[in-house]
């Protein structure tokens, strides 16, 4: 059992390893001076399809949409937790229905929750 | 087939309807002043026997002592089609009735006039430079306009 | 949420044209000399060099030729010719070329596909300023290389590198597709030659780049 | 529900956008995902065509047609080749009126198919419609590049005429071109016709209704998709328009869903025409005697055609010399957009896009 877990760790290791490794090798590369970089102001300000923004761009904008994003998220999760579960279910027996229950029955919470403060509708 | 409406028909009805804005009438145009522009264009577009609702493009020529209007309506129930004519003399600060609020389809091309040959439209509610930017000397399509 | 209808419009249009106005106008008078193709280290004698130097250039290159990615840059009928090479039968993903971002920002070859007025010089100068070094150009059509049939225009830029340097030149009205695929060719083959990899002595600043 | 104090910002939909189909430019006041206003800004692409116009001959402002609306160049020679006829009161062949009913149809099949193509893309099929599309649209091309020797700016018709008549194996390879496409759309029409991506995507979005259509002088698949059935080719017919037998699609609604449905159709009209027209077509000289450097008698004319985008018209004045004294262009493109700030206002930025991309313009048309 404790082997498995090693593996895991090494797998990890090399996941970080590889993320730290592509973050580093423009920096290197940079002070070899192979990457040329000439940093001008129009380089640095925002990209909005060609033109100079309009107004104030840092405004309390309404963000109805990412009430969706959040709820997908939570929903998400949940799938992500049943498959494995969904998968082994001869082994697991029936005491992880009950587990399986109070999962699903905290998700249910916040969704009932959403649904009742009408965050759902979008008129 | 679009019919070319014979105008001095329609000339006529309009002289004893609105007179002394008919100028000249030949073949499917009308020779209207300019300050008249707006009442002929009702009477074309809301009485029951014409009714031409649709409007397919007003243009300007430039004829060095004076500039001409040209308008093309069309009536998609009586599939007929009239053209009307305005003359504005002189070539310096020229004006005239904006059609937008009869045909909102007239919106653009009034601010391509006024871009590109200098004629601003009045009652136009957003009459202002539509090809070229703001702060450019000079309307280009006049032709004493030099690069 | 209904949408109440907010009369009062947050940005007067009058303001913002005259300001982009004035910024057209400041291009229109600066940009009078075209600016020198980037490719006068071609005719430079290849030197001797490491072999090491030399094998990391050749990588450098490979991998920097090999993926070139397109910016936006589509005003005209160019565009139409560009996005047929795109297309079923020009396969431009077989040079590495399929991915067509729309930001500059991963992108490192435009491709100047139609005519520009100068309405539109300061976004086109914007996105080439916008996208990451190492960058190339190729002023695709008659329009790109000096105007071409709307050179005597009042509105009309009479060529790309007015504005921007140009690497690759494709004539043609629109050009054909074989003719923009023999341009990215040769535009590869200008890569391979390059020199990324600096000398020692120049990474310790004894001698310019 | 939210009593949250939230302000509207503007967002460029700027002149380098993937999906404004060009340099058109539209500043958008947002209130979150829901568009209030949309004010569209024009220009990026004005060349100035109607001043070059003045330095040319009647003929020799052929080729600048080409690269007004450089999706559908044949239409727009067409134009402008009858419009001078009309002016100079020149007699067409027969034969250059079949040739002239043919190669218009088939412009219309390439822009509608890329017009569709680019549709169905916006609404979310990420281009696999589109370069099926594609690869038919490569097939006309190849048909156009056999007749005119080139690939998108054609410069094919004369004024009185066509430039040079249609190769021997043009016909057998048109036929075969013909034979292969009408089971391809009706492929493509059954895979995407009750798509419920597309069906919840573009039914009832942005809709124009016909009396706003009329006022606003929209012409072209978006006026018939609002219920309005005009088309030139049997209203005011030319090049014998009036001798095929086809039908108008009209939609009902005059949402996106129509305008979509109604070009599909006009495809199929289209092929339909070209078949009726393969088989007449008469034998015979396919130009008139036209001097090189016509000159119109001093007047002024206006010939319109039923372009694939709407109604195309050229407006000539003539002072007896041999070049226009004013050439004015009615532009479909930019007139079909008078309506797009009613049709946009409470959508969302995701269907401000559909929207869009259903009135089908082209900024070389729109901007001149």
């Amino acid at each position: 059992m404790l082997a498995n877990y090693g593996t895991i760790g090494l797998f990890l290791i090399v996941a970080v390893l590889f993320a730290l490794l592509m973050v580093t090798i423009p920096i290197l590369l940079r002070f070899a001076k192979i990457v040329p970089s000439r940093p001008n102001p129009t380089k640095s300000s925002i990209f909005e399809c060609g033109v100079e923004t309009i107004g104030k761009t840092w405004v309390q904008f309404n963000f109805h949409y990412y009430f969706y994003a959040l709820i997908f998220l939570a929903l998400d999760v949940l799938v992500v937790f049943l498959y494995p579960w969904a998968v082994q279910l001869r082994a697991l027996g029936a005491s992880s229905l009950i587990t399986i229950a109070v999962l699903v029955g905290i998700i249910l919470v916040g969704y009932l929750y959403a649904w009742k403060k009408k965050v759902l509708e979008w008129k | 087939m679009t019919v070319a409406i014979a105008a001095n028909d329609l000339g006529a009805a309009l002289e004893e309807k609105l007179p002394g804005s008919v100028l000249k009438a030949e073949g499917d145009t009308l020779c209207i002043t300019p300050e008249s522009l707006l009442d002929v264009m009702t009477y074309l577009k809301d009485t029951p026997g014409q009714e031409y609702d649709y409007f397919n493009y007003v243009t300007a020529v430039d004829f060095y002592d004076h500039f001409e209007l040209v308008y093309r309506l069309t009536s998609t129930v009586h599939n007929t089609t009239v053209g009307v004519k305005a003359q504005l003399p002189g070539r310096e600060n020229l004006s005239i009735a904006s059609v937008t609020p009869l045909w909102l389809g007239a919106d653009f091309q009034e601010r391509e006039i006024y871009d590109l040959f200098g004629i601003s439209f009045e009652g136009h509610y957003n009459l202002r430079r539509i090809f070229l930017w703001e702060g450019y000397d000079g309307h280009p399509l006049r032709k004493d306009f030099n690069r | 949420m209904e949408v109440s209808n907010y009369r009062e419009p947050i940005y007067s249009p009058d303001e913002i044209d005259l300001h982009e106005g004035q910024i057209i106008e400041d291009l229109k008078s600066s940009a009078v000399e075209p600016i020198p193709d980037p490719d006068a280290w071609l005719e430079q004698e290849d030197v001797k060099r490491n072999l090491v130097l030399t094998t990391a250039d050749w990588v450098i290159n490979w991998a920097r030729r090999s993926a070139l990615w397109p910016a936006i840059c589509f005003p005209a009928c160019c565009a139409f010719e560009f996005i047929a090479v795109n297309g079923p039968r020009f396969d431009l993903s077989r040079f590495g070329m399929e991915i067509l971002r729309a930001s500059p920002r991963q992108a490192d070859l435009m491709i100047t596909a139609g005519t520009l007025t100068w309405k539109m010089a300061p976004n086109v100068k914007r996105i080439y300023d916008q996208m990451p070094e190492p960058k190339w150009v190729i002023a695709m059509g008659a329009c790109g290389i000096s105007g071409g049939i709307f050179r005597s225009s009042y509105n009309v830029v009479p060529g790309y590198n007015k504005i921007i340097p140009v690497d690759v030149y494709v004539p043609g009205c629109p050009p054909r597709p074989e003719a923009l695929i023999h341009a990215i060719q040769m535009l590869q083959k200008k890569i391979a030659k390059s020199h990324p990899v600096p000398d020692l002595k120049q990474l310790t600043g004894k001698e310019p780049m | 529900m939210m009593h949250l104090k939230t302000e509207p910002f503007v967002l460029n939909m700027g002149p380098v956008h993937p999906s404004t189909h060009g340099v058109y430019r539209m500043r958008a006041t947002l209130d979150g995902e829901v568009v209030i206003d949309i004010e569209p800004v024009f220009g990026y692409l004005h060349r100035g065509v109607e001043k070059l116009a003045e330095e040319r001959t009647y003929a020799g402002f052929v080729p600048l047609t080409d690269r007004l609306d450089y999706l559908s160049s044949m239409s727009n020679n067409l134009a402008y080749v009858l419009s001078v006829e009309k002016l100079a009161g020149i007699k067409v062949p027969p034969r250059a009126d079949y040739i002239r009913v043919i190669m218009a149809e088939l412009q219309r099949l390439a822009n509608h198919a890329i017009v569709v193509g680019a549709f169905v893309n916006d609404c979310g099929a990420f281009f696999t419609p589109f370069l099926y599309l594609f690869r038919e649209r490569e097939k006309i091309l190849d048909m156009f590049d056999m007749v005119s020797g080139q690939r998108l700016t054609y410069n094919y018709m004369r004024i009185g005429g066509v430039s040079q008549d249609l190769p021997a194996d043009f016909l057998p390879a048109l036929d075969k071109f013909v034979r292969q496409f009408k089971p391809f759309l009706e492929e493509f029409e059954f895979l995407l016709k009750d798509n419920e991506i597309l069906q919840a995507r573009t039914r009832g979005v942005g809709i124009l209704d016909k009396a706003m259509a009329i006022n606003c002088g929209i012409s072209g698949p978006v006026a018939r998709a609002s219920g309005i059935k005009r088309d030139l080719r049997k209203d005011d017919p030319y090049c014998g328009y009036e001798k095929f037998d086809f039908d108008i699609p009209v939609g009902e609604q005059g949402d996106c869903y129509d305008r979509y449905r109604v070009r599909v159709q006009e495809m199929k009209q289209s092929i339909r025409i070209i078949e009726q027209a393969m088989a007449a077509i008469p034998d015979g000289p396919c130009r008139a005697e036209v001097p090189h450097l016509v000159r119109p008698p001093r007047g002024d004319a206006y010939g319109h055609i039923e372009a694939p985008k709407g109604e195309l018209g050229f407006y000539l004045v003539s002072d007896g010399g041999i070049a226009p004294y004013r050439n004015h262009i009615r532009p479909t493109s930019l007139i079909n957009l008078t309506a797009l700030r009613q049709m946009v206002r409470g959508w969302k930025v995701a269907d401000l896009i559909v929207i869009f991309g259903s009135i089908d313009i082209t900024l070389g048309e729109v901007d001149r």
